[in-house]
């Protein structure tokens, strides 16, 4: 197990710096500087160059990955050009709201997905499945934006129950819980019916499989097969998902942030790229880029612990 | 109740007004924490603010202006001349980031006479220096709080800044020791919503009691209708034009530009993209400005007229450009109205949305444009037609002369006269489709009085915001 | 068999609408008439008018077309291109080729998808065409990745080493032998991120970088109408369900086909 | 007294019928062996014991368990039957095992299922008590090993701890070593019928290898199509009467007629082949290691003479082909093919035929395509005529080659692909598996095929199984290998009758005989 988590934190390395070359690459060539956004039309030219310096984005390209790069590592994130604060400290707030999300939506994914999954596994044909099934269909193809707006229009609007948005802050927990409930459930509407499908598409796989049928042998009954060693082995192409879908849910959620106004690192880095305040993208991309390489590392630990047969191999 | 929430469209990037373009500073700063030695007032004319009076010499170069007595910053210092000498030095500074740093361009010299008493010094006189110092580009900041000043602003306001939940809000508190009238609110908060959407559920909700230029007309009719809301329209600095290239072919064509103009109907822009918001424009001139001559029947709408006019220039068949559109809904479905009525009479568009940023590099500063709809809200802003190099790159010298004389005139009617003139010029050789002037549209909740209708500046001052229960 | 009868169906229906569109459309969508704005579905306009006053029926039909391009354009680009690197990846397994290719892959996994088209059409400006190099970039590791995986199984088949016994080259029997044997895979998954595309161009739309006006897009549509949606809910709901309705004709296809071609297949999601 | 009796049981799977009146009975302490060609429904009337039936399943008759009607039983009543009253063992132990429990929970759960009064650690106990009972003990295999840490072998016996771990009456086991090597599978034959004896269980065994049951068994029953068609006692090769039977059992020990004779000079020369294969990396700048699944041969083969290699599951058969097909590269030594390295122009010579019929073919092409491959050797394509020519030599007609491979049956399938291998007219064929996969009567018609056809062309073999007998019946000489090495040579009846070496004597001992007779 140490083994395997060692040579996996060697290829992270690697993808860490690939990645942090690509979207430095990437966003340095945007058009658009961030100096004469913020001085606006009537600024002049010599107004500009002074705001440019004041930024350093005058220095070369090489000196400033440098120096983002090497920043980073001491968990100096930069200074933003448009906030002109520590990019660090700007992302910390915001992750307070995208990562209580994106864990409350897992949270819903999760707890919606097993049991329908499981139900549609074990009663396979039947009605129940079938209709489970159906809406599932519907929820992977409904636009999660445009269920976010019905379900302002309906919660909100009409029946008062929630607020359209925004979000009070952590010191009153219940209302912060109560901003995030909407969007968290347009979130996982459509997360939860893949994951639903996944589950029980493995599960089935596993019921097919022959130490199964050893079990139901053993005497064990349909139920207890299912959950003593069915589950356990569908985790492995359940666990993928869920490591793509909390990745998902962390960077996917711009839209419905947008859509619920709240402070998240989706709206920051939305917001970010039309102020051209590149060191915030470039930050808040690799922060997400980042957050998928150890989720996917999370899930492939998680693997050999479901998994014995991944663990002695190195 | 004696707190307010304010619903705001953007969030301002930093909280310094002397060193960003930003609209939205200003409308959470101007006059509620930061004061300039002068002020707009609510119809938009120039009043004292921090001078208690001022003085103009013989020659009308020099301004003596004598401060409040017993003004203090909110960080408990006291206001001074040096903090005005400082301030303007400052904005006018050669490494200065004053994002209107022309404002200042005509001071010579600063001097601090005693602690209460400013001169400044002009190269030539000016008409409209006071006027320039009531922007909240010329605000007067504190040398002690500059470093911080962006994240923690320190003025002479009625409001002191709290809080800035980034991404979120920003929250004001009374300032109990003010030296003028106290504000009546104990606390006001700025929400920040882009989402028009957002906005119409915040509202509807009631999560906010009042939206500062409101970014959805097609709602206002619904909250007018509500009894909880009231809606104020009024009036903005922000003559919306369509925009043309005049160094581009064939708008180098004054015909051509003649033809687009009459090929508008101004009033389909206005009752389409605005919902009925806004005031007919044929000039670049604020309607409600003493000075202002009605054009529009220069450029009524007349498609007959325009392809005749496109003939003449030798398109009888049309031609085809570019309609470059920034954000706002003005623009972007304005754009469509316009790609509409000018493809009846042969023009074809290819339009591009673009953002704030894409739109300066590519339409402003690379003057790669054929059309773009945009609005200048810069109060008083007809002098951009005397320079050649901005971006719609009109080039006539009268008007050039005219402005530059306009600059330092100091009699009233004769600088009346001067503006109609200047109206007159380029209306007749239509450098610009004039459009509309943009109303402003603020939503608020039926009992909060005092808040501004109009919109002299970007700003939305508080000091005198109520709730009438 | 009877999902794949019915995706195909709705799926077909707004084919069929976006092809009329071209001969025909109940109203011209370039022509506005304000004064018309805003009605409810009658018998004129079944699906009522926008805030121009143009048709929404109309509009769907023309939408159709844009959307159903954009995916389709989109999933070419990923299949050309992620086809041959999973199958090139497969014929060389664990040399450099397929470490550089899956290493790529996964880096390109590692990106958020919606970011990065925006980050995309930021750099290159909003067009339609933008946006489907934007969503056929993530199209590419998903087809190279399920080729690859599928095309290892099959190197092992016997009668690939058959066909090496003949003499054929890696080329030529990846051509001959994986490729026709990964078609349905491919056709399934192609259905799949063909209404993921859909979704995904909508969303674009939606935020204001996919196909630019005067070309009608289901995804601008929604974005128009979300601030009309208490006015006009109309003018929300039907493009609304243009997308479910097509994103669910082909995911129900996709199933189908899959059933039908082959049980076994395993698809990713 | 009978523990099982099996009384007209006729079985449908969604309307088909699939087994018709079968009757069986088992007794105490006696071993059933149960006979059929694949297909023939041995399996499915194991299952209907248990009653673990796939859906869609309905049984008409009765079985008799104990006393009781399982028809009748209610599923909870099943369920308390299975494990307790009557255990299992399958065919494929690989995938038998929950991949993530250990073996000692896994047999344990049997216990605690039963008696789930049991405290888990006198459950442990017993669990090992039944893990060494099959020879799995504590010091060597402890109750915490995961499955894939066990060979094909233990896990059977894993499999097999599980099923007697509460001393059923009936056990039932359904082709318990077909997946095993011969010497793992006289192993496991031996367990069982210890256990059979130290218990008084009854046994049902299930296979389709003629030779494993009537060394074992104390009563045989065929089954042909769904039905038992004879049933008889150990010395059933004596009394018995059916033809198919009889046909069965003629099959089992045919032996193919050979005429050809080899010529004295050697067509292939092996030399001191190294195949080395690199194992995956396991430190990121660690140097990779390498596994030598071919070290040192040398051989050669005589033209026109069939050679035999044999060797247990892993020793590297395969390998050697592929070095010789020249589709992998040696790591030393040289083969040389006709006095030419073998590469592209050598290859020409020779062609191959796999074990498995059914994934040897493209699914998408047509016979006469698949069978006209190996023509990319030669640069052009087939003629009709060579096709049919082809197809007619193995059997098939002109016909056949418009159809796709979904259309025929194993052995068909296993014709088309010696046609394929003939169809340039090779000098060697190399034969890996060749018949492994296939039934009885089918081997014994393409053994003779493979006689026939180098008695006309002058082929020359080199004929790779693990299945002894078959080895035997068709070659003339025979390699013995062992861990990549070649460890014994000589004339295939000298080798047979007197093995040399330990490792070959350990292999022909294992080998289960059909009596003559
Ligand atoms: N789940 C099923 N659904 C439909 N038909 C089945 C099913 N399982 C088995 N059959 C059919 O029942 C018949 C008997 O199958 P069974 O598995 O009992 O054969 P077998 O004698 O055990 O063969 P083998 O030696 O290959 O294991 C076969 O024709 C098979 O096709
Ligand atoms: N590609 C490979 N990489 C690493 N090891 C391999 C590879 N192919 C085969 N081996 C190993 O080489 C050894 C010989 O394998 P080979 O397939 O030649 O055995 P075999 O004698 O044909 O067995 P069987 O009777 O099961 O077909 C085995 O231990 C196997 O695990
Ligand atoms: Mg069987
Ligand atoms: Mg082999
Ligand atoms: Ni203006």
């Amino acid at each position: 197990m140490l083994r395997y988590a060692i040579k996996r934190v060697g290829s992270l390395a690697i993808s860490l710096i690939v990645a942090s070359l690509v979207i430095f690459a990437c966003i340095e060539v945007i058009p658009g500087d961030p100096a004469s956004f913020m001085l606006g039309i009537n600024a002049q030219p010599d107004t500009v160059a002074a705001l440019r310096e004041e930024l350093g984005l005058n220095a070369s390209l090489g000196a400033r990955y440098l120096s983002w790069v090497t920043g980073m590592l001491s968990g100096d994130f930069g200074t933003s050009y448009t906030y002109r604060s520590p990019v660090a400290e700007i992302i910390g707030d915001r992750l307070w709201i995208s990562l209580p999300l994106a864990l409350i939506a897992l949270g819903l994914t999760v707890l919606i997905a097993f049991p329908v999954g499981i139900l549609a596994a074990t009663k396979r044909g039947s009605w129940a499945d079938m209709s489970v099934m159906g809406a599932t269909q519907l929820g992977i193809a409904i636009p999660n934006f445009w269920f976010a707006m019905l379900m302002v229009l309906l919660f909100a609007i009409n029946l008062r129950w929630f607020s359209a948005g925004g979000f009070p802050g952590w010191e009153n927990p219940l209302a912060a819980l109560k901003a995030l409930t909407l969007p968290a459930i347009a979130l996982a509407l459509p997360q939860a019916s893949i994951l639903a499908r996944v589950m029980r598409s493995a599960l089935l796989d596993t019921l097919s499989e022959d130490y199964i049928r050893t079990c139901r042998a053993k005497g064990l009954t349909q139920r207890q097969a299912l959950w003593r060693h069915a589950l356990r082995n569908a985790m492995i192409p359940v666990l993928t998902i869920i490591g793509l879908q909390f990745s998902f849910l962390l960077a996917g959620a711009i839209i419905i942030e947008n859509v619920f106004y709240l402070p998240g690192l989706g709206r920051l880095v939305f917001q970010a790229i039309s102020q051209r305040d590149l060191i915030m993208v470039e930050s808040v991309v690799f922060l997400l880029v980042f957050a998928v390489i150890m989720v996917n590392f999370a899930v492939d630990l998680a693997y050999a612990w479901v998994d014995p047969r991944l663990r002695g191999r190195a | 109740k004696t707190d307010v929430t304010i619903g705001l469209q953007l969030e301002p990037p930093h909280l310094d007004p002397t060193s960003a373009a930003a609209g939205a500073i200003d409308q959470v700063l101007y006059s509620n924490v930061f004061e300039g030695l002068m002020r707009f007032a609510s119809d938009g004319s120039v009043i004292n603010g921090l001078a208690e009076e001022w003085d103009i010499s013989e020659d009308g170069k020099t301004y003596t202006f004598k401060l409040h007595g017993g003004v203090k910053f909110h960080d408990g210092t006291d206001l001074d001349s040096a903090d005005v000498k400082f301030s303007l030095d400052r904005a006018r500074a050669e490494d200065s980031v004053n994002a209107q740093k022309a404002l200042f361009a005509n001071i010579a010299r600063v001097e601090a006479v005693d602690p209460l008493t400013v001169k400044v010094t002009l190269t030539a006189p000016q008409g409209n220096f006071l006027f320039n110092m009531a922007w909240g580009d010329a605000v007067i900041v504190a040398p002690e709080s500059i470093d911080d000043i962006k994240i923690k602003p320190i003025g002479t306001g009625a409001f002191k800044f709290d809080d800035w939940k980034q991404g979120d809000s920003i929250t004001l508190v009374k300032n109990a020791s003010y030296w003028g009238d106290a504000a009546k609110l104990d606390k006001a908060t700025f929400k920040f919503i882009s989402e028009p959407t957002a906005a119409f559920g915040a509202m509807m909700a009631e999560d906010v009691d009042a939206f500062y230029s409101y970014p959805a007309p097609e709602n206002l009719a619904q909250f007018e209708a509500d009894p909880r809301f009231t809606v104020l329209a009024g009036n903005t600095e922000g003559e919306t034009i369509l925009a043309m290239n005049n160094k581009q072919a064939p708008f180098d064509n004054k015909l051509v530009r003649e033809a687009v103009s009459h090929a508008i109907d101004r009033q389909a822009i206005i009752d389409g993209a605005m919902f009925g918001y806004g005031t007919p424009i044929g000039s670049h001139f604020a309607p409600h400005n003493p000075a202002y001559i009605d054009l529009t029947g220069n450029s009524d709408y007349d498609p007959e007229k325009a392809k005749a006019l496109l003939a003449e220039a030798g398109m009888a068949d049309g031609f085809k450009t570019t309609l470059k559109l920034p954000p706002p809904s003005y623009a972007r479905r304005g754009g469509e109205i316009i790609a509409a009525q000018l493809r009846a009479v042969g023009i074809e568009t290819e339009i591009s949305n673009l953002e704030w940023a894409q739109w300066l590099e590519q339409a402003f500063r690379g003057k790669d444009f054929g059309l773009t709809i945009v609005s200048h809200t810069e109060p008083m802003d007809i002098g951009i037609y005397a320079r050649p190099d901005y971006y719609f790159q009109y080039d006539n010298a009268d008007l050039q002369k005219l402005m530059a004389d306009f600059d330092v005139e100091a009699d009233g009617a004769k600088r009346t006269e001067m503006l109609q003139q200047a109206q007159t010029i380029i209306s007749e050789d239509y450098v610009n489709a004039y459009l509309f002037q943009l109303a402003l549209t603020t939503v608020v909740n039926a009992k909060l009085q005092g808040i501004w209708a109009d919109a002299p500046t970007q700003a939305i001052d508080l000091t005198a915001v109520s709730w009438s229960e | 068999m009877r999902s794949l009868i019915f995706g195909l169906a709705l799926t077909a229906m707004f084919a069929l609408g976006a092809l009329v569109s071209f001969v025909w459309t109940p109203y011209d969508v370039t022509v506005l008439e304000i004064a018309n704005k805003l009605k409810p579905p009658t018998a004129d306009h079944w699906f009522g008018t926008d805030h121009f006053g143009r048709d929404i029926f109309s509009m769907i039909m023309v939408g159709a077309r844009t959307s159903i391009a954009v995916a389709v354009v989109a999933v070419v680009i990923g299949m050309g291109l992620g086809v041959p690197l999973g199958l090139a990846a497969a014929a060389r397994k664990g040399s450099l080729l397929d470490e550089v290719i899956m290493r790529g892959n996964d880096l390109i996994f590692a990106f958020p998808s919606l970011l990065i088209a925006i980050l995309i059409t930021a750099i290159f400006g909003p067009s339609a065409v933008n946006a489907i190099i934007a969503i056929g970039i993530f199209n590419i590791p998903v087809f190279a990745r399920l080729t690859r995986g599928a095309a290892l199984s099959l190197w092992t088949r016997d009668y690939v080493l058959a066909a090496r016994v003949a003499g054929k080259g890696a080329t030529r029997i990846s051509v001959e032998h994986i490729l026709p044997n990964v078609a349905n895979l491919l056709i399934v998954q192609g259905t799949i991120q063909f209404s993921l595309g859909i979704l995904a161009e909508a969303a674009l739309s939606y935020v204001g970088l996919g196909a630019q006006p005067p070309t009608p897009s289901w995804g601008r549509m929604l974005a128009d109408a979300q601030t009309l949606i208490a006015l006009a809910p109309h003018v929300a709901l039907f493009p609304g369900f243009a997308i479910l309705f097509t994103v669910l004709g082909l995911n129900l296809a996709g199933d189908g086909l899959r059933d039908v071609l082959d049980p076994k297949l395993r698809v990713q999601r | 007294m009978t523990l099982l009796s099996i009384e007209n049981l006729s079985l449908s799977i969604h309307g088909l019928p699939i087994l018709r009146d079968v009757s069986l009975s088992v007794g105490r302490g006696e071993i059933l062996g149960v006979i059929g060609e694949s297909g023939s429904g041995k399996s499915l009337t194991a299952f209907s014991v248990l009653q673990l039936l796939p859906s869609g399943t309905t049984c008409q008759g009765r079985i008799n368990l104990l006393g009781e009607d399982v028809l009748t039983k209610p599923e909870p009543a099943l369920c308390a039957m299975r494990g307790r009253d009557v255990g299992m063992v399958f065919q494929e132990p690989m995938t038998a095992l929950n991949p993530v429990q250990t073996i000692g929970a896994q047999v344990a759960e049997t216990i605690l299922i039963h008696e789930p009064n049991t405290p888990k650690p006198e459950a442990m106990k017993r669990a090992a008590h039944a893990l060494t009972r099959c020879e799995l003990p504590q010091d060597k295999f402890p109750l915490s090993r995961y499955p894939h840490e066990m060979s094909g072998g233990q896990r059977q016996r894993v499999v097999i701890a599980m099923a007697i771990a509460l001393q059923p009456k009936l056990l039932i086991a359904d082709e318990p070593t077909t997946a095993l090597d011969v010497t793992t599978q006289a192993e496991i034959l031996d367990l069982l019928a210890r256990l059979v004896r130290e218990d008084d269980m009854g046994l049902m065994l299930i296979s389709h290898d003629l030779a494993v049951v009537t060394d074992m068994a104390d009563r045989i029953a065929i089954m042909k199509d769904g039905a038992v068609v004879e049933e008889g006692g150990a010395d059933l090769h004596r009394t018995m009467t059916h033809p198919y039977t009889k046909a069965l059992f003629a099959a089992s020990s045919h032996q193919p007629d050979r005429t050809a004779t080899p010529e004295d000079t050697p067509l292939l020369e092996v030399n001191d082949a190294i195949r080395d294969y690199t194992l995956p990396r396991t430190s990121l700048f660690g140097s990779a290691d390498t596994f030598r699944a071919v070290d040192n041969v040398s051989f050669h083969i005589k033209r026109g003479e069939s050679l035999g290699l044999v060797g247990e599951s892993g020793c590297g058969k395969s390998t050697l082909t592929r070095a010789i097909l020249g589709l992998e590269p040696l790591q030393g030594g040289t083969i040389v093919l006709d006095g030419q390295p073998v590469g592209p122009d050598a290859r020409r010579k020779m062609q191959v035929v796999f074990q498995d019929p059914y994934g040897s073919f493209n699914p998408r092409h047509k016979v006469a395509r698949l069978v006209s491959e190996p023509f990319h050797l030669l640069g052009r394509k087939a003629t009709d005529a060579e096709i049919d020519e082809a197809l007619i030599s193995v059997g098939l007609t002109p016909a056949d080659k418009t159809k796709y491979i979904h259309e025929f049956s194993g052995g068909q399938r296993q014709r088309i692909a010696i046609a394929r291998a003939l169809i340039i007219k090779p000098e060697l064929i190399v034969l890996d598996e060749a018949v492994s996969a296939l039934d009885v009567s089918i081997r014994a018609q393409i053994l003779d095929l493979l006689a026939d056809l180098s008695d006309r062309f002058g082929l020359t073999y080199l004929f790779i199984s693990h299945d002894l007998s078959v080895v035997r019946a068709i070659t003339d000489r025979c390699l013995v290998m062992q861990s990549g090495k070649i460890v014994e040579e000589g004339p295939t009846e000298r080798l047979f009758t007197a093995p040399a070496h330990p490792y070959t004597q350990t292999l022909i001992a294992a080998a289960p005989t059909l009596p003559d007779l």
